[in-house]
């Protein structure tokens, strides 16, 4: 079992949803990141003194997956969410030992 | 310093109209205390229809995104800064200041050179109601333009609209010797002269604009883009309903008129009326009472009590209240699926389409020469007349100022800015800093969390 | 209530009720300028009335959560414009339309056929103002069932409340053939009248209801459930305050007295006094002055001087004042802790029992009468006549329609619906679109991190 | 200031100082009338003055951090509290009852004794609109103050300021008996008197308290800490604009005089030459015209005028807006980067600085005896003489009051306090307790994601 | 060394420290989110545009726990967070390699 | 490759940023998170009930680096966030299996 998360510019997630129900997956969590990298800031100004923020917002993707999955699921994102500009985002992936559906108490692969 | 109003002369010293500091021995009589009432209503009703400025500065923000705030507030206050100095230096005089054919007028430029004029009330009061009005017009526009406009082409839209666009029109309706005064059109307020005006004005603004990324899908879906501060929105209306209060009874021009009371009562009837209709629409098509239209609908229905809010009686106010509420829904739906012209806060349907509908209803309402009342089609007539004059003339001019700006400056920000928001590419800064906010504007989403679906 | 009849005419002419548009050839008079004053003041006392809505609404949002914040805005909308048609309709007939054994009045319905009687003022002035007033004993009610009542329960209520239960009282207290105006029941601006018949409705409305899920635990321990706005809130209250400047000096009905000014000044320093008090009590018990207790301590006092405002001194105004804005802090808690009502505004202690205080200290502290100006027992035995019998109307009649309401329609939404938050259930939308909120209503705790300990 | 005396009987009837409830079977007569319209017209500006501590409260917290809007609220509240109460008992009396040398009034607290003044209006409502003048110079005060003073340094500071500071400085120019009235020093409505005593006392204020953690780097590098509602400082700006047709016209005591007329002309028009002045400076130092100090603009512009409203011309008006806008921007700099005096509001800049150039203009630009107009240099030097005075009462008795209640109380909430917000740490609450904030103050930095760089 | 991720409906967060407190485990870190699963999503209308809402507020908490308490842990919060209707939430396990206590330096399971 | 997540007080995010720069890191994400742990919470009070809140807003840093970096890392955090008072944090370590950049489609260490 792996866990892909993916850090994305906001706004692509409605994409990658359909991308990956191909797969048949349809489990995923979404929360309101800000990232830095090698992408530039801007610069604000407020009463008359500017400052630059560094930190943009970003969107981070959590899917917990079967192994076998893993091609197909970084596929779909990198393919979604490539502008080739600077900021595009980037996926992570590693390894879960197990999941558990509350609701039925499932265990493992049979719980995503 | 204190001059009171003692005489019957009108004496042009530095302001003072009417009798000045030299006479104040005399002691106040019943016409200058006549006049005195008269200004102190017009005035007041006239800080009512500033407060308007601030009704709309929230309605325009409240029904769009965070991200374009700051730029909604800098537009709104701009529209009255300038639009005062406009209207001091040149619209004024357009719109008052004697007559050229019924066209235009031609003097009173900086409000010099009037000293014949006399307009009941000090002419500083009578241009400061006229001047706030003026604005008011203006600004309609700056809602159906929102979150995609560049900042400097509207300026310089407001800039036309103020100092010639609106102030003929004007000029028209409200100069006794104006060509439509002239037919006997009844515009008492202004659903036409300010309201018309405004809408179709946006109406072009926005039409050739276009439409704000992600608001029609590829296959042409239409998607809703919420707004984002609705308590904020609701307060700016009522705001604006408050305003109104000074809008529609302070355009008597007199507070020694028992006409001021039933205008504020005919005006009260039509917004509660357009609130319900608005309402029992949105309740049926949805199936819940929908906020956003039936604040729409309460504006509406001051809008179509504008024209005729001296000359109707309260039922036919609930009437004509009622019939701008019903309507307003169904003409957001038909400029957002039919037309595809978007408008983020529904001016065009709140201000031209019930302004419309409102100054044809004189005809058919009118208490003395409505259809409805005998008076036969004779004003009804007139009135369409005075409509499509407007209309077309806010179609035109309109657009030629807005292809003209957009030829010296362009029309549009940046796709980029305009998902970014143009907060931070207009103005460089953020109206919520400490806020938490859902992802900024993305083509196609606004939120992370959204997916229309066409209905 | 006073009134004044200076005019020697009245000729209803489309609302003319004198010397206006129609008979401007014959220029003011003393008279017609004095009526023009009146009518004048008493618009404008009831814009600023009206203004008391935008107050209401946002003091209601401010303090509820945002999940519920579009349902509050419709609801006050609601109340407003249904409140106007209606008492439009019925109620000003059942309160001012003649009488029938001091108990009701029986003509004027749509304000037909009431030529012959005079208000002093225009009749559309005298029902603008009494309309704004009605709905203010509506939107009352709306503030103490936030946020568990359903949407249709809350529009039914509204009706029942302007059309018939508020009516009726103003017919006993103001109209002069009343049953308790004949009394000498001295309630000047409406602390019973309004404030009481709101505040009991309120109650009653509450107590049917229950209390929102989370607002007592398992074993009775009090919760706090936060406001989610109190920058709101306090513009709300501020909005609030400045109207009161309408409503206790706009009850004169008159600008051409001086009591205008004495009032004005009464409401300023018991609204003062209140806010001092409260906050005192607040910052005695927690250590800390608390915002939004003070914020009701300030409605508190306005809602306590507005029986006695033109019957009191300023320092009586200060006294009153000072100990409605002390019962405020303990009759929250009293509510709260004691009764476990569920009221989330306060608006049982702010207009109930303040309301109540201050329609007794009229007996205390009348200059002209009151027990401690040496005026006796008498007057404060009116006082607390009228006080028991408008508690009882609106408690027993509040009841019945409550209850039938509930049979027809049910009351509260389902658990779900207000776990969830009414704006999604009632309405379909929400009010922050862009803003990233704590998680939404859940059982217990309102936000994550919330974990509420009784004192 | 201006008082007539119209009136033969001064009838000390609870109020009843002019043909009201008493003397109704009398019937008006001109004279009365004229005193009706004068008493409406100085409550109606009394009600507009008072908005403006709405207007204030939503500034300040629109322009300071969301940690900290409860404690801006509370304050707000207070000081419109407290300072009428005091006001009432004492400011009033030192104000306007009688005099002893020039430099303040002897009687009429609590407003006894005062029968024989007569201030042209009921003695209430002359107290009223001087009340809610004697708030809004406290509350200036409290931003430039905001997010580091301790709430009962606050609180103490207004009772000295509102009970002394302020009615002394009053006494001294608006009492006919005042040594700065007797030299012919003209501040109409306040340039100096409400906003120069505001303004230097915030420069006071802000100076002894140091600036908020991390405002300045180790290094001295200036950085913006952004406020947290631009929407809600946008909606108080109008608000403040709004008032202020209640502040200037109001400041005739006369409803019965044209120069109200005139006087609303340049409040509006200046106050749009002051926004247009400023957007024009940011957008030149800049590139983007910046919205936080534009709407600073147009209060500039308002206290620019507020010392020459009644004496200028339009014209003069423009200029005068125009030049405050100006310098507004240029100040503000001043402050933040060359003193180092942290004003998170720019309070110091708007009234202070603003204030200063607007009294000195009057010399410049008084249509009748200003310089450039051929009046020659008197008058300026009189203007010049009344703006350091109370520049130098307000910096030494507000530098005395300061350092004794910091003694007493301690002036600065504790660095933790600060950083957490004084919304937990004085008030015990949350502003916004449904929405997710960025992370809560934090030295050197206000949000997780800010990194300030000098310019 | 444990992580646990649960997500789970926004309100049964007191319970489940509660529950944890039986074991020890006061340490926890807790994030807001929006997930999508079997879950429906709810339909919205703005101004006579009707759209339907498929991410769903969720709360995310996270707890590093030492491996013996796997089943307490799992336990307590499948007991508290389960409805028994979609939506109840997910469970997710994975390996940790170290923790650091940043006040004092201590690492490994004393650190938690 | 290893994924640092160190939840921190907010406000030190800026010193940390340039400590990491030393090391060539330049790529993180941020989010908000509430915590609780051994420190207490504070009282608030709202309409005369007091209430107590026990979670804390705290800072979440994710960092994913190359194995060799982990000490640097971790020292960079700990000197930067370290107050001595309760509630300065913690930092947890956990195994990466891989990173992609979305821009380049590049994998591993390359890709951070
Ligand atoms: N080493 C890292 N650890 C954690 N998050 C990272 C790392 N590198 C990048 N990110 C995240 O990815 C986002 C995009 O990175 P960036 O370098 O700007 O994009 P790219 O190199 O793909 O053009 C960043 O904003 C940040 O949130
Ligand atoms: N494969 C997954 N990867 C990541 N998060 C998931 C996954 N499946 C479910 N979730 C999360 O769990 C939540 C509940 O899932 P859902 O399928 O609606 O519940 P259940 O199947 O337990 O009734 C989702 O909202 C989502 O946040
Ligand atoms: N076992 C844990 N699992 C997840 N997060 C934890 C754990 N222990 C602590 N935390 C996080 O670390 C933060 C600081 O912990 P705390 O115990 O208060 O600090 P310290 O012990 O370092 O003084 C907490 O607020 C929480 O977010």
């Amino acid at each position: 079992m792996l866990k892909i998360e993916a850090i994305i510019r906001p706004g692509v997630l409605e994409d990658i949803k359909e991308g990956l129900a191909k797969f048949g997956i349809h489990g995923m969590t979404v929360s309101q990141v800000m990232g830095c990298g090698l992408q530039k800031g801007r610069t604000e100004v407020y009463r008359g003194t500017e400052y630059s923020i560094n930190l943009l917002p970003k969107v981070k993707i959590e899917i917990i997956i079967a192994d076998k999955h893993l091609d197909g699921v970084t596929d779909v994102v990198t393919k979604v969410a490539r502008t080739g500009e600077i900021g595009d985002g980037k996926i992570f992936v590693s390894r879960m030992e197990d999941a558990i559906r509350i609701r039925t108490g499932e265990k493992g692969e049979s719980a995503l | 310093m204190i001059k009171r109003f003692t005489m019957l002369l009108l004496l042009l010293v530095l302001g003072a109209l009417f009798p000045g500091s030299a006479l104040a021995d005399d002691g106040p009589t019943v016409e200058s205390n006549a006049v005195a009432i008269d200004t102190v209503w017009v005035l007041i009703c006239a800080y009512l229809v500033f407060l308007m400025h601030a009704g709309f500065s929230l309605v325009e923000a409240g029904f769009t995104r965070a991200k374009n705030t700051v730029n909604i507030m800098m537009k709104n206050l701009l529209t009255i800064s300038l639009g005062m100095i406009l209207f001091f230096v040149i619209g004024f005089a357009l719109a008052f200041g004697g007559d050229a054919n019924g066209f235009i007028g031609i003097k009173g430029f900086a409000l010099s050179d009037i000293a014949d004029l006399d307009f009941g009330i000090p002419t500083y009061g009578f241009w400061f109601f006229q001047a706030v009005f003026c604005a008011t017009a203006a600004t309609i526009v700056s809602g159906a333009v929102a979150e995609r406009i560049k900042f400097i082409a509207y300026v310089l839209f407001t800039v036309v609209i103020t100092a010639f666009i609106y102030p003929v029109v004007v000029h028209w309706v409200w100069n006794g010797d104006g060509w439509l005064a002239q037919k006997g059109f009844i515009d008492f307020a202004g659903s036409t002269v300010v309201h018309g005006v405004g809408g179709w004005s946006a109406l072009v603004g926005a039409w050739l604009l276009g439409a704000r990324i992600g608001k029609y899908g590829k296959n042409g879906e239409i998607r809703a883009i919420p707004g984002h501060n609705i308590a904020l929105g609701t307060l700016g209306t009522l705001l604006l309903w408050l305003g109104w209060f000074g809008f529609n009874p302070g355009s008597t021009l007199s507070g020694t008129t028992a006409d001021i009371a039933l205008i504020a009562t005919t005006t009260m009837l039509a917004a509660s009326a357009g609130t319900v209709g608005a309402m029992i629409v949105t309740w049926m098509r949805h199936g819940k009472p929908d906020l956003a239209l039936t604040l729409n609908g309460a504006l509406g229905g001051l809008v179509g009590i504008t024209a005729g809010c001296a000359a109707v009686s309260p039922i036919g106010a609930i009437v004509i209240g009622l019939i701008s509420g019903i309507i307003l829904p169904l003409s957001v739906a038909f400029f957002d699926r039919v037309l595809k012209i978007d408008d983020p806060v529904g001016a065009i349907s709140v201000h031209g389409v019930c302004g419309l509908f409102g100054t044809l209803a004189v005809g058919l309402f009118a208490v003395d020469g409505g259809l409805f009342y005998g008076g036969g089609v004779a004003q009804l007539a007139v009135q369409a007349t005075g409509v499509v004059a407007v209309l077309a003339w806010s179609l035109v001019l309109g657009f030629v100022a807005f292809k003209v700006i957009g030829l010296i400056v362009g029309l549009r920000v940046s796709p980029e800015e305009e998902m970014e928001g143009l907060d931070i590419g207009e103005h460089g800064m953020e109206a919520y800093g400490d806020f938490m906010l859902r992802s900024s504007g993305v083509p196609g989403l606004m939120g992370i969390n959204r997916e229309q679906v066409t209905i």
